[in-house]
């Protein structure tokens, strides 16, 4: 029988190795997979490449995963926020790596990844100083730059209902990269508010089919970064 | 002081319900961070618009009261929306999708500079210390429809806005269609900025001076009615 | 207020022009917007290029169109089939063009043009004729061939619920090519079995949101091509 | 007619039987059309596999009883089939996104020729007039993680259809890593191909008489079991 739920996010993460590629969901704090994210900060794993979207706040979730040295380099497209000092400070100081990727370059690549295309023209960056040293092709005209596909060891992504076959259904706007994400590592390990069994989704409404999860665990009532942040809590 | 008296110009409020006059009925819109986000307050009567937001929403309305807001249902800001009737959730690639597709009519931002071709500065300064941070702006400016901008028409030092050629990096080459900042509303056109509108009190002379490119003056100029 | 519903199939393709490029929706019968079909056949517009993955069966929807000799041209995947005898006769005849390509190249070069891509690598075709005089590039050591994005005047597309707004569901398997047409095409035109009032479509389970959309237009009992074909029925 | 008789072989279902053994439990599975499908009948017992379908299903069943047929719920061989709890639809961008995307584990199909390089030829003949007619078959074969092919060992004319080199056009490059047919079950290796196992009543000798291209014989070959 297949049966991809783990008991535990700590279980979830084990065999994250030191130097892998990390995909981790979430738009801001909407999908950000904060339990697997501490469990990645227990585990321990460093000299990570971490690809996400923003760079955390506070000293919780992604932004303490960062302030615990655990990231040797972040892929990303907006690296600041009102209340976020742990990316800014380490990347002044030199002691992070950053690859500044526009958002909709961004998922495009993650899902290309994940399709098995390896590298795709788009028109966002042509004339900007992100286009420097890419590839540039007219076509019809117009300029575009090559970006390539990307591809990661594994993803941790917050969905909303899983099955053990790793179908899944997102909440809201948390649905954000979770779907591209799973597509494009190869483990995803997913957090989900509630497990159900096989026919609890509609497979009309299915957003991510589980062919492209390797484990599920359920997290019935996650934390959200701004509510542990207002109440000045950090991990660990 | 009435060289700062005299440059006032329009609210903030004011610059959006100006703004949301050219959106047309059917829209869909994407709003940036900022005085664009008050634009979806003052769309004239009898327009229905739908905006998109790029962290996937279709269709979302404003805030909701105080105490219900939903970590889950934000904007690209990352501020609290409600949905209407109609709307959709969908992941990144596919709001981008719609971005990149050419699939968003309109299209406000914010702006650091605007030069008189059309490049918009509106992602980095050039000190030493920031953090360049993009998001979703380069695919925007790229994709959508119709880019024009809403800004003040100098910054907080004083210096001119509207230039020859930006000195910031730039988000886009020759992307902005049109300006509307506290003092006037300007067309950016293969011949550079004309000026259609100017805001009340404000002078044909004293704003050529706050604007770092020459200004062509529409031969209908009209005062800005908002 | 937004309205895309339209009265009847024939107001919906009224403004279709000869020369037109159309992709139709459907894999088999399955998705084929039967009377859209056949309001085109009705309207007449000629010379056009048909984008399906199949060339229909019988004498009726697809097929038909081809029969009457509106298409000049078909980019297709699988232009045979046990039951369909118009496109092979008019191909040998050398009466109609044919540009044949793999079924996921099909489907990812129309997602592409949908998304503003207007090209992106695959490795599907390489080494075989398919690929001959195609740009190829190495990425990784793996070859791969270049396709361009796919962008046309219009869809017909057939789905299951629709609003005002366009937001769209489908039925099981005819979902097929309906959403990834309906991005790709200037104006979409999308036959419903059942319109619903904004809202009657859950947000998490809208599979085409109505930003894709131009025109729906209700047909609660829609034919199928294997019941026509199997009474023997023709169109026109 | 001792020839004939020879060479009869496994039948059908026998030949689906003995590549059903090979899929390992919790697979990803795309069955192409012909022998492999019947391939999902015979998976030993304690073995769950999903099945998927190029025009959007995972999970999906066994064939309807009669007069309860969808014409809406079809495989990629447009034949009616059935889901099971926990399956999924999707359109075709993301279908051949599992599918290019290296998501599919194995993946059965039907051959034409497989040549001792493991090129595989089985969309086109060279009859001048083929209609030409691919469908999914050269995306499963440059995406899918196994592919294996299930096919008679011979024309019904009797012509080798492993062969040194395909005749006809190619589906994909060195691709096939085991061929299963009517008399054998044989790997293709960087040294060509490899007999593992031999159908009861086939002797080496005629087989390799009935093969297009040098077949070396595994150290331990076996009867095919099935």
């Amino acid at each position: 029988m297949i049966d991809k739920q783990v008991r535990s996010p700590a279980e979830a993460v084990a065999d994250i190795a030191d130097g892998s590629t990390v995909l981790i969901g979430g738009f801001g704090e909407a999908g950000s997979p904060i339990e697997l994210i501490h469990a990645l900060i227990d585990h321990g794993a460093k000299d990570l490449t971490v690809i996400s979207n923003n760079t955390g706040n506070g000293r919780v979730g992604l932004a303490a995963l960062i302030a615990a040295g655990q990231v040797r380099k972040m892929v990303c497209s907006y690296p600041r926020s009102s209340n976020s000092k742990v990316f800014p400070e380490l990347y002044r100081a030199g002691k992070i790596e950053l690859e500044l990727v526009p958002q909709g370059t961004l998922a495009e690549r993650i899902r290309a990844g994940g399709a098995g295309v390896p590298a795709f023209y788009t028109p966002t960056t042509v004339g900007t100083v992100l286009a420097e040293g890419k590839e540039h092709k007219v076509f019809e005209g117009r300029e575009y730059v090559m970006e390539r596909g990307i591809k990661a060891d594994y993803a941790l992504v917050k969905a909303e209902l899983g099955d053990r076959f790793g179908n899944l259904t997102y909440n809201k706007a948390a649905r954000n990269f979770g779907p591209i994400m799973c597509s494009a590592a190869r483990v995803a390990i997913v957090q989900v508010t509630r497990f159900v069994e096989p026919g609890g989704i509609d497979p009309e409404a299915v957003v991510t089919p589980g062919i492209f999860v390797s484990r599920v665990v359920e997290v019935p009532n996650a934390a959200h970064e701004s509510v542990l942040v207002a109440q000045g809590v950090t991990y660990p | 002081m009435t060289v700062s008296t005299a440059i006032v110009g329009l609210s903030r409020e004011q610059m959006a319900r100006r703004a949301a006059q050219d959106i047309p009925d059917g829209a869909y819109v994407n709003l940036g961070i900022g005085i664009p986000e008050l634009v979806a307050g003052f769309i004239p009567a009898g327009r229905e618009v739908i905006y998109h937001t790029e962290n996937g929403i279709l269709g979302f309305g404003p805030p909701p009261p105080p105490g219900e807001e939903d970590p889950e249902l934000i904007n690209a800001g990352k501020k609290p929306v409600t949905i209407k009737p109609g709307s959709a959730f969908f992941h990144h690639a596919d709001s981008f999708a719609m971005i990149r597709g050419g699939h968003i009519d309109f299209c406000i931002l914010g702006a650091m500079q605007v030069a008189q071709n059309g490049d918009l500065a509106n992602w980095l300064t050039n000190a030493p210390d920031a953090i360049p941070a993009v998001g979703g702006a380069m695919d925007l400016v790229m994709g959508a429809g119709n880019i024009v901008v809403v800004t003040e028409h100098v910054t907080r030092e004083g210096a001119p806005k509207l230039v020859e050629k930006c000195t910031y990096p730039l988000t886009g080459l020759g992307v902005v269609t049109r300006i509307f900042t506290n003092l006037a509303v300007i067309d950016v056109t293969k011949a550079g900025f004309v000026l259609r509108e100017i805001a009340p009190g404000v002078d044909v002379e004293t704003l050529k001076s706050l604007t770092g490119a020459p200004l062509a003056v529409a031969d209908d100029l009209k005062t800005v009615s908002v």
